[in-house]
């Protein structure tokens, strides 16, 4: 194999997981777990910033992602309630 | 490359092999043990054996590497920092998840043969 | 000035760092993190450093060599011991302990527990600081009683600690 | 659930796969072509280049260039769009107090000791990627959302009442917040108000000299370029989204008692 098809192929990785995760994160019933995933889906998000050359995206993503929307996400569901009913 | 960046290469490549296998180790264990609070200690393995060696490794691998001129101390320095900001985060990042375990009953304490936090005990 | 080795030392850890983090080394970078570095002091000394410091202070430092090394060394047990149990079935015996500290300072507290924790087979459950009691979950007690458990986990740490931090 | 385990261990496995691959692949990563449009050429060559110095900008980094100084005022009306959210908050919130107790009760010792040791160190990472923004790839949104993760750490570990003993109040921060979009508007006219002194051309949003106008911000300090104003705009930017995020965030982490005021306000209303 070509070594320069590599990148395209991590490319199509992070981006085939991270819609893997999209799916986990709409049929998840629990919130918490569902905001847990989210939080994974960025770290892939990242990746994908750092691989298509975007330093500067890579550098907001990672505090936006990890460090603020959980948060505000976790006090959302604890005004409301952490689990979806039919 | 000299002698003693030869050394310095060898032995950054030694820590870094080290700490995969500890790596392994842990992720074995958090799939092998039985409860929630036993999985906590092989996590520990993974963050100490497997995060901080590599990164010690990394550290004395930069500094062997003398074309990359002085920019491979920036390298050993960011390591060095890494090591000492995981070695407070870590810790206390699991000790807060075992508290909240513990104090809201969510994660089953078996196997547990003796409990000392239970008998008559105010939680702060 | 008042509490001025305090300041030093808090000022020269965040120029550091400050210098570190940004990986260049220009007159530039090193006069604004300077002043950046002075208004974070300025901020936040008074809460990070409780202690008046004294100049004889720096001698702590050899008590801290010696610490890193014993850690090193307990590190290297509690490794071997937690790859028994996993790979090779080792019997396990886990139990919650009290065990006494003697320590004031709130970062001696802290550093105990840190070391504790980070040391894979013991991890900090909870802490009582009124009665200085702290509860540790192990994964292969040998014993239940507090004073005994206090003279396998922490006295060896807890002597150096208290001569570092009082 | 055992497909939703299956996908997830996929998932992480390939998560593992691709970083592997990513520090095995750190030389031979090349994914832009290297054939660029001609209008992202002219960028590349004249963000940093002091032999024309009508066209450049003195900026190492050429996002920073091009966010700051070739199409600034887009930039500066984008910075106002995270208002209109938290202006959202306070009218479905209208009427809420904030209420001082000064108990703070947070989790354990240990947890804040470790915490406090840490929050001066992200303190000055953020403030290197925002004052070196013209440098480094970097500047002042990346700066202001490391920034804020101190408000959401201080909010997490030590509670919402420890902020307020720090003296943080949403309506303060809302008002450091409007002085920082005037001083940006202060940079952007200076160079105007000094060519109408002066009696010769000049720009809004001027970094530079251009051909009918000499006016022209520091481009220099000390030893490293300073790329004139896109170093002013970064220390405003980092200093208004940081106080942003921390008012929405202070905002959704309301008590209860505190809310009390606000729905019986909703009732008149509705």
């Amino acid at each position: 194999m070509n070594i320069v098809v590599l990148p395209y192929l991590l490319v199509i990785i992070c981006s085939l997981t991270s819609t893997f995760l999209a799916y986990l994160i709409v049929k998840e019933r629990n919130l918490v777990v569902a905001i847990l995933l989210l939080l994974g889906q960025g770290i892939f998000h990242s990746l994908l910033y750092y691989l298509l050359m975007a330093p500067d995206l890579f550098i907001t993503y990672i505090p936006v992602s990890v460090g603020i929307t959980p948060l505000l996400l976790f006090l959302l569901i604890k005004k409301t309630e952490w689990r979806e009913y039919d | 490359m000299s002698e003693l960046n030869l050394v310095f290469y060898g032995i950054g490549l030694g820590l870094i092999a080290i700490g995969s296998f500890f790596e392994v180790v842990g992720a074995i264990g958090v799939l092998k043990l039985p409860s929630f609070f036993l999985r906590l200690h092989a996590l520990t393995v993974s963050c100490i054996g497997g995060s901080i060696l590599p990164l010690l490794g990394v550290a004395i691998l930069a500094i062997g590497l003398e074309e990359m001129g002085s920019q491979r101390l920036f390298i050993t320095a960011i390591c060095l920092i890494s090591v000492f900001i995981i070695l407070i985060l870590a810790p206390s990042g699991s000790h807060s998840l075992a508290r909240a375990a513990y104090n809201s009953n969510t994660a089953p304490k078996q196997p547990l043969e003796y409990d000392a936090l239970s008998r008559g005990v105010n939680k702060d | 000035m008042k509490r001025f080795l305090n300041k030093l030392f808090v000022f020269t850890i965040i120029l550091v760092f400050f210098i570190i983090s940004t990986g260049s080394f220009k007159y530039y970078t090193l006069v604004i993190g300077v002043i950046v570095s002075a208004i974070t002091t300025y901020l936040f000394e008074s809460s990070i450093v409780k202690k008046t410091l004294r100049l004889y202070d720096v001698l702590k430092l050899l008590y801290l060599f010696k610490y890193i090394v014993y850690f090193v060394k307990a590190e290297i047990h509690a490794h071997l011991e937690l790859v028994e149990i996993i790979l090779f079935n080792k019997p396990i015996k886990p139990a919650i302990v009290a065990v006494p500290y003697h320590v004031e300072s709130d970062y001696g507290v802290t550093l105990i527990a840190l070391t504790v924790t980070n040391t894979p087979g013991t991890i900090v459950l909870n802490i009582d600081t009124n009665s200085k009691l702290m509860y540790i979950h192990w994964i292969n007690a040998s014993t239940f009683n507090p004073d005994e458990a206090r003279l396998i986990i922490t006295s060896g740490f807890e002597k150096l600690v208290e001569k570092i931090f009082g | 659930m055992i497909k939703r385990d299956v996908l997830v261990a996929f998932s992480l496995s390939l998560l593992v796969l691709s970083i592997s691959l990513i520090i095995w692949l750190e030389g031979y990563i090349r994914i832009a072509t290297p054939i660029i449009s001609s209008l992202g050429e002219s960028y590349l060559y004249y963000s940093y280049n002091p032999w024309y110095s009508n066209y450049t900008s003195f900026s190492l980094n050429v996002v920073s260039a091009i966010i700051w100084d070739y199409r600034g005022f887009d930039t500066f009306l984008e910075t106002t769009v995270l208002m209109a959210s938290i202006i959202a908050i306070y009218t479905l919130l209208r009427g809420f107090e904030e209420k001082v107790f000064l108990q703070p009760k947070g989790l354990s010792t240990i947890t804040k000791t470790a915490t406090k040791i840490v929050i001066p160190l992200i303190i000055a990472y953020a403030l290197a990627i925002a004052t070196h923004g013209q440098l480094t790839p970097g500047g002042g949104f990346q700066g202001g959302a490391t920034l804020a993760v101190i408000s959401s750490l201080i909010i997490a570990v030590y509670s919402l009442e420890f902020l307020y003993y720090m003296g943080y109040r949403s309506k303060r921060l809302v008002v450091i917040r409007g002085l920082c979009l005037i001083g940006l508007i202060i940079v952007a006219i200076t160079p105007l108000l000094i060519g109408f002194i002066l009696n010769t051309k000049s720009y809004i949003f001027q970094n530079m000299s251009k051909e009918d106008s000499f006016i022209s911000m520091p481009s220099f300090l000390f030893d490293a370029p300073l790329a004139g104003s896109i170093f002013f705009y970064n220390v405003f930017e980092l200093l208004i989204v940081f106080t942003g995020l921390t008012t929405a965030l202070m905002l959704l982490s309301l008590r209860d008692v505190e809310l009390k005021k606000a729905f019986e306000v909703r009732e008149v209303y509705e």
